[in-house]
């Protein structure tokens, strides 16, 4: 199971990485879209067991999935929907006030 | 482990790459739009994943909120900033 | 000079992302293998379905064993309602929607219907299958969503005033809280579902699981016409 | 103990009524804002009271098995600070803001729901969502005035706190990985078995995230604009309760989960006070800089967060005390200046240094009150900062920090410097200005409320003193914490 985490690592730190380095104001919230599927992916790889079935339990099952990670990765998923419309909305209005969405232009205009 | 768990776990493994491969052209591609396509085939590929490893609810979740609603923010954005023929 | 200072810039940025990255590393191949302890989630398969009657343990935790942490996430989707409403300006904007053809109108008449029966399954069903509020909520709202792209927001704002959004989603979460207070004049403290017990009948049943149905329809209402009312000042906005 | 659930219930349910409410009557509206303060108010003062001997509040009845809410001294002292500033800023705001007046008393009532949450909360993930709850209102916030500068600010505002997030996040599902369950207690029974280095780590990424949310140093670039593009009003809140509650979960993580033996021993403690040095030194340089009120505070802000940084870092009670003292006088010596500042920006539009020069002669109670505050913030004897600042540094001497204590006696003098050139501006003369609006009394009355708490606080601190001083019980040996949540 070694090959999942370091996927999960790679795309935190390339999300990490766009936030970071990125001029464009549109690429800046698709490194948080991936920062944040990269945190709901861990989530959810804790939560797995080798042979576990899925955490309904309309029968005797022998080995469940720990449905605790799932609960907290439905609330990440909704807290991350909903600060990415804010961030949205917040690079649509600085587009309409500088007409770019380039970062260093806006802080040249910003003067 | 019986065959059809194996076949399971090299799919899921081939999924993981693959997720790689689109959130890396995601990231390094000039043009706005193909990098929020990329993003939805990203979303995609993670919804196929949450199923493989049993997490349905999650699985609904990123579908419905996750592809679904914010990339049609994403598109929205796009669309009403002109910029994105040229980056 | 400033050339040098940007790549040394440059640098910094990808000396900390790899710094960081290092300590991930590290984490994660010590973390294999120790042996980890998960006796809370034994506690949740083996007691939730008697404790809360719920067959979906993901909704029995999300809404009975940690119902708190769902009143805060609520609340973080009536914030980013909040925010986006008061973005928008006063004044018309013309939306840039395109001219669909006619297979399109079509087609969105037929399927409006089954987005209603299956967002009320999701939420009703939330206790028993997959689903659950929030993902019943949202499929709710594709409604409002698919009338104001296919008719433009002058149509779908009148059909669906603003107003009755915010009211709606106020109503959701008031509806939500008050069911929590239910815990409190039942004597257990609140948002207690399964300890306070109410009815939880025998799993399995639609209405089973004590409170948790209607939590969960409080949350649909309010998390659909959020969402709702999200989309159309992102439209509006400009 | 029904209260504990009241105090984070309260705002929530009142912020979904005013939501409804304002589609309908203003008159209504008001009149609920008026009513649920005072309730609020005296539920405050009801859960202050008793909270000696800890209580835990199970969500659900579910004793450990779901979500407990915690009252013991610390989060006393900081619902006081609520208490206090809350209803000073609610009934400054109800006519100063004249934009989107319904929806900024809204998001303060959810920011005050989700402060309140994040404080009271014993379980790590409920932390996390309750941290969202109030940066997103604060995101709403600072930009409500919709001016360029405003919406410029929030949006780096947002990316710097959502970047913070992914940290805590991180290191939040990381514990739940190492120790199988969130809540607070358990995760410190469980953690005496995880190895040192990945103890260290985990407390790294706490405190790298978290210390972009409190805004130390090297991680502080979104806070002045902030100060500069929000509204006043919520300048008060923003310095007086969001930064504070950052640094108020980081030190309930840091003390209750690691344990101060850890801390000694991992050696972050000196890397803290180092750290809190390191901060005001900056801040004060900087700020002496600034032309902009706003900003100067602002930067004023991060250097007393520095203080409060070395305080809390120092591991031994007396400076836990100091610490916890501090973030109480700096709310109020803070929100003085803030208000004392709106008051000037409401009546005259002025909010450069240059504008407020002669105010001294125009406003004279208004600036004595001000240079109350400065003198106060600066550290000087008779008022409640120089307590705070006193105690920090007979427990910087105590724990052998020297040169802690040397630089916070340097810092005094900076902070004097710029805080003087203000004071001089405001008492020099100059000709007649016209005054666009005659600032009525609900502007001055939590103002001078404030200030005359600097001085009470100041001339007699045993009032709050007898409050905090046992907060070092439940933080210094976590057991006692650890016994009563788990049900002891």
């Amino acid at each position: 199971m070694e090959l999942p985490y370091v996927v999960v690592i790679i795309l935190f730190y390339l999300g990490i990485y766009t936030i970071i380095m990125n001029k464009n104001l549109i690429k800046i919230v698709v490194g948080v879209n991936i920062v944040e599927s990269s945190l709901i992916l861990l989530l959810i790889l804790i939560s797995f067991k080798l042979g576990g079935t899925a955490p309904i339990l309309d029968r005797k099952y022998e080995l469940v999935v720990d449905p605790i990670p799932q609960a907290l990765a439905l609330t990440a998923i909704v807290i991350g929907g909903s600060l990415i419309a804010v961030m949205l909305a917040l690079v649509i209005k600085i587009y309409k006030r500088y007409g770019t969405l380039n970062v260093d232009e806006i802080r040249k205009l910003r003067g | 482990m019986t065959g059809g768990k194996v076949v399971i776990y090299v799919i899921l493994n081939m999924l993981m790459i693959f997720l790689l491969f689109t959130a890396f052209f995601a990231v390094f591609t000039k043009n706005l739009l193909n990098s929020i396509i990329t993003l939805a085939i990203f979303s995609a590929i993670l919804i196929v994943i949450f199923v493989i490893l049993q997490a349905p609810d999650a699985a609904l979740a990123e579908a419905v909120i996750g592809a679904g609603l914010t990339l049609t923010f994403f598109v929205i954005t796009i669309n009403k900033t002109k910029d994105w023929q040229n980056e | 000079m400033s050339r040098v200072h940007k790549i040394f810039r440059k640098f910094y940025k990808i000396g900390l992302v790899l710094f960081l990255a290092i300590f991930l590393l590290f984490i994660f191949d010590e973390i294999q293998n120790l042996d980890i302890k998960r006796y809370l989630s034994e506690h949740y398969i083996s007691e939730g379905v008697q404790e809360t009657g719920a067959i979906n343990l993901v909704t029995s935790v999300l809404y009975d064993y940690r119902g708190f942490d769902t009143l805060g996430e609520a609340t973080v989707i009536l914030t980013a309602a909040a925010t986006l409403s008061f973005m928008t300006p006063i004044k018309k904007v013309k939306m840039l929607g395109t001219e669909f053809t006619i297979i399109i109108y079509q087609t969105i008449i037929i399927i409006i219907p089954f987005l209603v029966v299956l967002g009320m399954n999701l939420i009703f069903f939330g206790h028993i299958s997959p689903g659950g509020g929030f993902v019943g909520g949202v499929i709710l709202a594709m409604i409002p969503i698919l009338v104001t792209i296919n008719y433009g927001i002058t149509f779908s704002e009148n059909k669906l005033k603003p107003n009755h959004k915010s009211l709606l989603e106020g109503i959701g979460a008031i509806g939500f809280i008050l069911l929590g207070l239910l815990g409190i004049f039942a004597g257990s403290n609140f948002l207690a579902s399964g300890q306070a017990n109410f009815g939880l009948g025998n799993p399995g049943e639609l209405i089973s699981a004590g409170l948790i149905p209607y939590l969960n329809l409080m949350i649909g209402i309010k998390v659909g016409a959020g969402l709702a009312a999200i989309f159309n000042s992102l439209i509006k906005e400009g | 103990m029904e209260s504990a659930v009241w105090i984070i219930l309260l705002p929530l349910l009142t912020a979904f009524f005013l939501g409804i409410f304002k589609l309908y009557s203003d008159k209504l509206f008001y009149s609920l804002v008026i009513v649920s303060m005072v309730i609020y108010l005296y539920l405050l003062i009801l859960v202050i009271n008793d909270s000696y001997p800890p209580k835990v509040y199970s969500i659900g009845n579910w004793g450990l098995l779901g979500i407990n809410l915690m009252v013991d001294s610390f989060s006393a002292m900081f619902l006081l600070i609520i208490a206090i500033l809350f209803i000073t800023v609610i009934i400054f705001s109800l006519n100063y803001i004249k934009v989107n007046k319904h929806k900024f008393i809204i998001l303060t009532y959810v920011m005050i729901a989700g402060i309140a949450g994040m404080v009271l909360t014993a379980d790590l993930f409920n932390l996390y969502v309750f941290l969202e709850v109030s940066s997103m209102s604060s995101y709403a916030l600072t930009a409500i005035k919709k001016t360029d500068k405003s919406i410029e600010s929030s949006f780096k505002y947002l990316i710097m706190s959502t970047f913070g997030s992914f940290f805590i996040l991180l290191a939040t599902i990381l514990t739940y990985y190492l120790t199988g369950t969130l809540n607070m207690a358990e995760i410190s029974l469980e953690f005496k078995s995880v190895p040192f280095m990945i103890k260290s780590t985990i407390m790294f990424f706490f405190i790298f995230g978290y210390g972009i949310k409190i805004g130390l140093v090297p991680l502080h670039a979104w806070m002045p604009d902030s100060y500069e593009a929000s509204p006043i009003p919520y300048n008060v809140l923003s310095s007086g309760l969001v930064m504070k509650s950052a640094i108020y979960a980081l030190i309930r993580l840091l003390y209750v989960i690691f344990g101060v033996e850890f801390l000694t021993e991992s050696g972050i403690l000196n890397i803290g006070v180092f750290w809190g040095v390191l901060t005001f030194i900056i801040a004060h340089t900087l700020a002496y800089q600034q032309s902009n009120l706003n900003r100067l505070l602002g930067y004023s802000s991060i250097a007393q967060i520095g203080y409060i940084t070395i305080g809390l870092f120092l591991g031994n009670e007396k400076g836990l005390i100091g610490g916890s003292f501090h973030i109480l006088n700096h709310g109020i010596m803070k929100g003085t200046l803030f208000l004392v500042l709106g008051i000037f920006y409401y009546s005259l539009k002025a909010d450069e240094i240059e504008d407020i020069q002669g105010l001294g002669y125009k406003f004279p109670v208004l600036s004595f009150t001000f240079v109350v505050a400065a003198l106060a913030i600066v550290g000087l004897p008779p008022f409640n900062g120089f307590i705070s600042k006193w105690l920090i540094i007979e427990a910087a001497i105590e724990a052998g920090f020297f040169y802690a204590a040397f630089f916070i006696l340097v810092g005094t003098f900076l902070s004097l410097t710029y805080y003087l050139k203000v004071i001089i501006k405001l008492y020099t003369k100059t000709e007649k200005k016209t005054l666009i609006e005659k600032p009525d009394l609900s502007l001055k009355l939590p103002t001078f409320f404030l200030g005359s708490l600097c001085i009470l606080f100041g001339i007699v601190p045993s009032l709050p003193l007898s409050l905090i001083n046992n907060i070092p019980k439940f933080l210094l040996n976590n057991s006692e914490y650890i016994r009563i949540l788990l049900g002891g």
